[in-house]
């Protein structure tokens, strides 16, 4: 009795050692492409499809912290696994103060005479510099609104849903609440509702993002979100809404905004039901966060032949329009043929171009310049809501507060301004 | 039964002593009630259609009973991965802990050795330190010897963190065989190794057994160091904490039992060995 | 020839010396008994004999072989232990055999020996049995056939009885007794019932605090206990003390408890004398005193305080001065509480104890510790 | 002679353990204390010549504005056949001390916009430079979740622990009742010992979410008419209530477990006593079972309040983690390097530094507390 259950544990224990040697060793190859991007599982199941009309690609979805990580290690030791990345226009700043990427200015020279790529976001690839590709764009995506068909009945009077403005949209709300009891403006206050802030509301506010954080601008700003936006979202943003996709499928929301990426189950899924749409215009224009994507090539690249073939093929055309189609993540390059998208992305789609195309537009980049620390901003300006909206702080004294903290951060890291606020010497200043 | 009547003093004490006991019962399915309520409910939802699952209100029973819910968890890339992961870790930190911890634990058992006190006070020190002091720097140390994101780096940590509970676990198995079986076997012409293998192993193995699983229990429920060590690699508590807000509530629900149900049945198996374990280690 | 020789033993545990410059020769095939109140070191010393302890100085001998800091496999020694620790996880077989294995005895010699030793034990019906399927005393018999199943001439037994039920043990002791002297081993046997110790050993050595105090045959120890303490541990009830002052009168030596004068015999009076004046204890048996219900010359009276009619004699408690001593009659005798009744002590089997050293005074001490 | 034999094989017995908890415990929690007081910072060496072994002529902080006075081009051949160009310029600046220092750097150390043609760069990156410093500890407590996080989690503690308490004591005492089938009601208790606080916060979002099933229960008896929002920002009180509940229910069993084998210990003879002088239930309880146990409790005590500071799963299931915070999940976010974390090591560290002081402080306090009382009873 006693020797079989003995003899059970030892086969455990070979059980668990052969899986573990068996667990390890995964080589091959073909190239690896690391990225931030689509490192949810559905997402990285569908880029590896597409991935897979190049040829042999192992894609390796990663975090930022652990990519910078494993880019500087391999720097060091002058020989890298990781041929290709693919990252936020963020995250390039820590990689060119690490030296660990090439200058890509030739590929970007052969890429041009086949595919038309946007000057502005060229530029943004050489961070600042005059003549260093450090990334070509790859693709973008931006926040946009969506409503389901049975809100537009509490539309304002004469509002134009493609060109609302904050205090329209806010009234729509305060309609929706008075007309059916409940609070139905959903904000993804668990997942990216910094960008709400960053990107959207002080630019519309203020014109800029930093330098107006404390301004008076901003404190009318924090009192017209806490007083009349505020009151008609649903109290679960705060604790459950990450993708704004899940509760207007649930029907808990019918009036949402988010990252394109986190709405397009619900346009795909049911696109009669849903409407997407800019964001509003505030008293300084209609601030709007583009969100970049590029692709680098670290030095250590075992295979650099093969990533530039990479990035070209990530260019194609066709290989960006399945992007979009698939992954909702907007093309970069011209002659991409949008005739043909799926209902969902096409809302989409046509809210975005509405978004840019607004007179009024101040396209708002993610934080630059912050290096590692790139992840406390956005905590400072969620710090700022809870502390104003949730407990009902005097503004003045949180946005004082808070801006201190902002200052230090971007006087330690050095980060000039970016845009929409205009361009610094040196460390980005508070008004 | 006897059919002698009972004067009404006697009766009112029988009854009394009845109510006493019924009472008693009354609160212990109470109790029981309130720790499976819960089990039951999040069961029903992981075996029930999508519709009822987001329906309102909600159903008190799986009716229909589907695994479609289960499944559609199951399918998720990444959970039969972080699920093997899971095991793994929990099936590696077993090993580890118990290999390292039997030896340690015969020694407090049965020497009386300088430092003897000393060492046993220090493993106490250990259990009661948060892991949270342990997890961070040695996340920042696995990344520098490029053993971040490993399946055993996650073993490893996990063995550290029951390894304190392990050994005094063991020790107490090995108090609990009296020493002089293994003195017998001496006087019977065994040396120390002999009596211990011969006559002390097959008597704490089950009592080993019974803490590996618990070593097992913990490993798996571990989310904390798990979340910090990984980042491709989950662990199914890590995977499942890090999907959380994005996930729908069938993964929730579903992912919640999916977590649950291998305690059921590993509980059941060491109950017996529950007081034992912790009983001793009180002291 | 296994003749155990304990040299000057001394075994400490931190600041407590368990066994104190202890020396003991138990002679081949002879039963010794090692009895004392628990904590007095008799289990060490068997322990230091076992190997299961190593002395910190002094030297164990078996036969001619040096054994005292060999492992206890290496001693070809024998034990039966209080817990009896019958493996439970073997078969009453594989118990019994469990030593002869050890010694790789070929398995048709260890068939017969286990055989042998569970019939002598009359356990043959259970060799197919684990230990939780038993009773105690079964267990117990289990303890036993293990170890003598074993061929060896030392055989070591740590309070092999004290787990029994009372009558169990009564019958078991018998049979113990008789088994072993069929096997004619050498044997070391600790106990603290000293009802144990008189009616199983040829010797006992009766052990406090580390030391051996007596080390005689069962009826010289209770006769003539060597010591105050000595004789209050062995025999039930336990040896009366009265404690009486020494005087001379008219020649002779006589020891006066109250007003009562005690006279020792003759080849007591050199020793006595030496007590003239003094105080000194007088110990006699409870048996060895004679009850009357009537006055006698010199008979000393007293109050019965409790009667014990204990069916083969009735024991009576009574108070003498200070003292409350126990006296023994014949069943017959009547009495009853706070009745007065007389008593006569036979000089002959009164034993003079030293108050102060508590030593028994005899004529020639050296004859009674060897 | 007193030969005392050194017996050497229960320090081999130890010895894995103890190099095990060396190298994983004693060391980490060392390592820790470092990262929460230590700042790596940087300053860039300026080399008298374009070699990296060369001397240092002087050291530039970090953002200093430099002259490029000069430059030169070499050209690294890599291992992956292709060659890249690295530029070392020669560069002037003024230290904070205001001393001017003329030397070169690798193209890393600076940001330039252009390496061929700008006159002027700035300082970027340097080498390694530890110094003490209390400013993580600072920003911590200046952090505005940092009192969020300490209130809830004591809030939490000073709730759930009296009931977890009280429960397991009276599940001890309906266990020590040997009904029947107790062994079943055992095995019942004991279950929440193998769930993790994540699942417990799962299984208690399925209850109090707004399509849960408390609303379904209560919608159905008529105590409310449409599902009532608990989990909100405005109804901090429920969140807690949700988290006091999921906690007790979760861990209460292993509280369970240590009083039973308290209560086992107790010879039974203690209790017989006070039941045959007529002590009812709640005096014997009080007078008997509760003085005896009070090992067994201090020890399940120390051992809750440690473990309650570092349970954060359940809270973020719940709450989501941000309206109500507790310091486990600070400490976890400040580490995390994913889009919700702070990539912060240091400030983790600070955090899981404070959590194992205010769990040593508990633990204290709690030894204290019954040792005094004990004395006082030996007078």
């Amino acid at each position: 009795m006693f020797r079989t259950k003995f003899r059970s544990i030892v086969i455990l224990v070979l059980v668990a050692m052969l899986t573990g040697v068996l667990g390890v060793s995964a080589q091959d190859g073909s190239v690896t492409f690391m990225s931030t991007q689509f490192n949810i599982v559905e997402e990285s199941d569908k880029i590896r499809t597409i991935l897979a009309d190049f040829g042999e690609v192992e894609f390796v979805p990663s975090e930022e912290g652990p990519m910078i990580d494993l880019l500087r290690a391999e720097a060091e030791t002058g020989e890298g696994s990781v041929d290709l990345i693919g990252a936020l226009h963020g995250t390039f700043p820590v990689l060119q103060n690490e030296d660990v990427l090439f200058d890509l200015s030739d590929l970007l020279a052969q890429l041009e005479e086949n595919y038309e790529l946007p000057e502005s976001f060229v530029e943004l690839g050489k961070l600042g510099t005059a003549d260093y590709q450090y990334y070509i764009p790859w693709m973008q995506a931006t926040y946009i609104m969506a409503a389901h068909v049975s809100a537009l009945e509490y539309l304002p009077e004469g509002a134009d849903i493609n060109a609302l403005t904050w205090e329209q949209f806010a009234e729509w709300a305060k309609n929706i609440y008075d007309g059916t009891g409940e609070a139905q403006l959903g904000l993804p206050v668990a997942g990216l509702f910094h960008r709400f802030l960053e990107g959207y509301l002080y630019p519309s506010f203020t014109g800029g993002m930093v330098t107006g954080f404390k301004s008076p601008e901003a404190v009318a700003m924090w009192e017209w979100f806490r007083d009349e936006l505020w009151p008609y979202v649903h109290p679960q943003s705060v604790t459950s809404y990450e993708f704004m996709q899940e509760p207007l499928l649930a029907g808990e929301v019918i009036l949402a905004f988010d990252h394109t990426a986190r709405l397009i189950n619900a346009f795909n899924d049911k696109p009669d039901e849903f409407v997407g749409f800019p964001a509003p215009t505030g008293p300084a224009g209609l601030g709007f966060m583009p969100v970049v994507v590029g692709l680098g090539v670290p030095y250590t690249s075992a295979d650099p032949d093969g990533a530039e073939a990479l990035i070209d093929f990530l260019l194609q055309p066709e290989t960006q329009g399945r992007v979009l189609q698939d992954l909702a993540f907007f093309p970069v390059v011209g002659g991409v043929d949008t005739t043909d998208l799926p209902e969902g992305v096409a809302i989409e789609a046509a809210a975005v171009e509405a978004q840019a195309a607004s007179p009024d537009a101040l396209p708002a980049l993610l934080p630059v310049g912050l290096g590692d620390r790139g992840g406390e901003i956005n905590e400072i300006y969620r710090n700022a809501f809870s502390r104003i909206v949730l407990n009902g702080e005097d503004i003045q004294t949180v946005l004082d507060d808070e801006g201190a903290a902002l200052q230090s951060l971007l006087d330690e890291t050095g980060a000039p301004c970016w845009p929409p606020d205009a361009p610094s010497e040196g460390a980005c200043q508070l008004q | 039964m006897t059919t002698r009547t009972l004067d009404p003093v006697q009766r009112r004490a029988i009854r009394q002593r009845q109510l006493r006991r019924a009472s008693v019962y009354a609160l212990a399915i109470l109790i029981a009630l309130w720790i499976l309520l819960p089990i039951w409910l999040i069961g029903t939802m992981a075996f029930s259609t999508q519709q009822d699952v987001y329906g309102y209100p909600k159903q008190i029973a799986p009716i229909p009973f589907t695994t479609e819910t289960m499944e559609f968890f199951v399918n998720q890339e990444g959970i039969l991965e972080a699920t093997r992961n899971s095991v793994l870790v929990a099936v590696i930190t077993l090993v580890l802990s118990t290999a390292i911890a039997a030896p340690a634990g015969y020694a407090i058992s049965r020497y009386f050795f300088a430092g003897r006190d000393a060492f046993r006070l220090g493993i106490l020190a250990v259990r009661a330190f948060p892991i949270v002091i342990l997890a961070v720097p040695l996340a920042v140390t696995f990344i520098e010897w490029g053993m971040f994101d490993k399946v055993y780096s996650v073993a490893l940590m996990h063995t550290a963190l029951t390894l304190p509970t392990t050994i005094l676990v063991v020790s107490s198995v090995f108090a609990s065989i009296p020493r002089e079986f293994e003195e017998a076997a001496k006087v019977f012409g065994c040396n120390a190794y002999q009596a211990f293998i011969r006559v002390v192993l097959p008597l704490v193995i089950p009592g080993i057994a019974a803490s590996a699983i618990f070593t097992f229990v913990m490993s798996w429920n571990e989310v904390f160091a798990a979340t910090l060590l990984t980042i491709r690699n989950r662990t199914l508590p890590a995977l499942i904490l890090y999907s959380l807000n994005k996930s729908s509530l069938q993964f929730q629900y579903a992912g919640g039992f999916f977590m649950l149900a291998p305690s059921l049945v590993f509980i059941f198996v060491i109950r017996r060995y529950l007081f034992n374990m912790w009983g001793q280690i009180t002291k | 020839m296994a003749e155990i020789r304990v040299e000057n033993a001394v075994k400490t545990f931190g600041k407590v010396v368990a066994v104190d410059d202890v020396s003991l020769t138990v002679e081949d095939q002879e039963f010794v008994v090692l009895l004392g109140p628990s904590g007095c070191g008799k289990t060490t010393l068997l322990r230091a004999v076992a190997g299961l302890g190593i002395v910190d100085s002094g030297r164990i001998m078996i036969g001619d072989r040096d054994v005292t800091y060999l492992a206890p496999k290496d001693r070809n020694i024998s034990m039966v232990f209080q817990s009896y620790a019958i493996f439970p996880h073997m078969r009453v077989f594989d118990n019994i055999a469990f030593g002869l294995k050890m010694k790789r005895t070929p398995k048709d010699e260890i068939q017969r020996r286990v055989q042998s030793a569970a019939e002598l034990l009359h356990i043959e019906s259970f060799l197919d049995r684990y230990p939780s399927q038993m009773s105690g005393g079964q267990r117990q018999r289990v303890a036993v056939a293990r170890a003598i199943a074993v061929p060896t001439e030392v055989l070591l037994m740590d309070e092999p009885l004290s787990n029994l039920d009372a009558l169990l043990r009564l019958e078991m002791r018998a049979e113990l007794k008789r088994l072993l002297a069929e096997l004619k081993v050498t044997t070391i046997y600790v106990t603290h019932d000293q009802i144990e110790a008189l009616s199983m050993g040829d010797r006992i050595a009766v052990m406090r605090d580390g030391k051996i105090l007596q080390f005689d045959s069962p009826t010289t120890v209770y006769d003539m206990p060597a010591d105050r303490f000595v004789a209050g541990f062995i025999g039930t009830p336990p040896m009366n003390f009265l404690e009486g002052q020494v005087r001379r009168a008219n020649g002779a030596i006589e020891v006066y408890i109250g007003d009562y004068a005690l006279k020792p015999i003759p080849e007591m009076n050199e020793t006595l004398a030496r007590y003239d004046g003094q105080h000194i204890v007088a110990g006699i048996r409870a048996e060895n005193m004679e009850a009357l219900d009537t006055p006698a010359e010199d008979a000393l009276r007293v109050t019965v305080l409790v009667v014990e009619p204990l069916g083969s004699q009735n024991l009576l408690t009574i108070r003498i001065g200070e003292d409350v001593i126990k006296v023994a009659t014949h069943p017959d005798f009547r009495a009853a509480p706070d009745q007065d009744i007389w008593i006569r002590f036979p000089s002959s089997k009164i034993r003079w104890i030293d108050r102060d050293t508590g030593r028994a005074l005899v004529p020639d001490l050296d004859k009674l510790v060897s | 002679m007193n030969k005392k034999k050194w017996n050497l094989a229960p320090y081999l017995l130890i010895l894995p353990s103890f190099i095990y908890l060396a190298v994983f415990f004693a060391w980490p929690m060392v390592r820790s204390l470092q990262l929460a007081f230590v700042r790596d910072s940087q300053i860039l060496p300026v080399l008298a010549e374009a070699d990296p072994d060369a001397d240092v002529v002087g050291r530039l902080e970090m953002q200093t504005q430099v002259a490029v006075v000069d430059r030169t081009r070499l050209d690294e051949v890599l291992p992956n056949g292709r060659t890249r160009p690295v530029y070392w310029f020669k560069i002037v600046g003024e230290t904070e001390g205001g001393e001017q220092i003329e030397g070169w750097t690798h193209q890393k150390n600076v940001f330039i916009e252009s390496r061929t043609t700008s006159e002027t760069a700035r300082v970027t990156s340097g080498e390694g430079a530890k110094e003490w410093t209390l400013d993580y500890v600072e920003r911590m407590i200046n952090d505005y979740r940092f009192t969020n996080a300490l209130k809830t989690t004591l809030i939490l503690i000073v709730l759930i622990l009296p009931i977890q308490f009280v429960l397991a004591i009276v599940m001890a005492l309906v266990l020590q009742a040997q009904l029947r089938g107790s062994t079943i009601f055992l095995y019942i208790y004991a279950i929440p010992l193998g769930i993790s606080d994540l699942a417990a916060g799962l299984v208690w979002v399925s209850i109090f979410t707004q399509r849960g099933f408390l609303n379904t229960f209560l919608q159905q008896i008529g105590i409310i008419n449409e599902p009532f929002i608990y989990l909100s920002a405005d109804h901090q009180n429920w969140m807690i209530v949700a988290i006091v509940l999921a906690e007790v229910w979760r861990a209460t069993s292993i509280v369970m477990v240590i009083v039973v084998s308290g209560l086992q210990a107790i010879p039974r003879e203690y209790l017989e006593a006070g039941e045959l002088f007529g002590a009812s239930l709640w005096q014997r309880l009080r007078h008997i079972i509760l003085p005896l146990l009070k090992p067994s409790l201090q020890v399940a005590l120390i051992l809750r309040t440690i473990l309650a500071f570092q349970v954060f799963a359940v809270v973020v299931a719940i709450t989501g983690g941000r309206v109500l915070t507790v310091l486990a999940y600070e400490t976890y976010r400040w580490y995390d390097p994913g889009d919700s974390g702070f990539n912060n090591p240091n400030m983790a560290a600070a955090y899981a530094g404070f959590i194992m002081l205010i769990s040593l402080a508990f633990a204290v306090f709690y030894l204290r507390t019954v040792r005094t009382q004990e004395e006082a009873a030996r007078e």
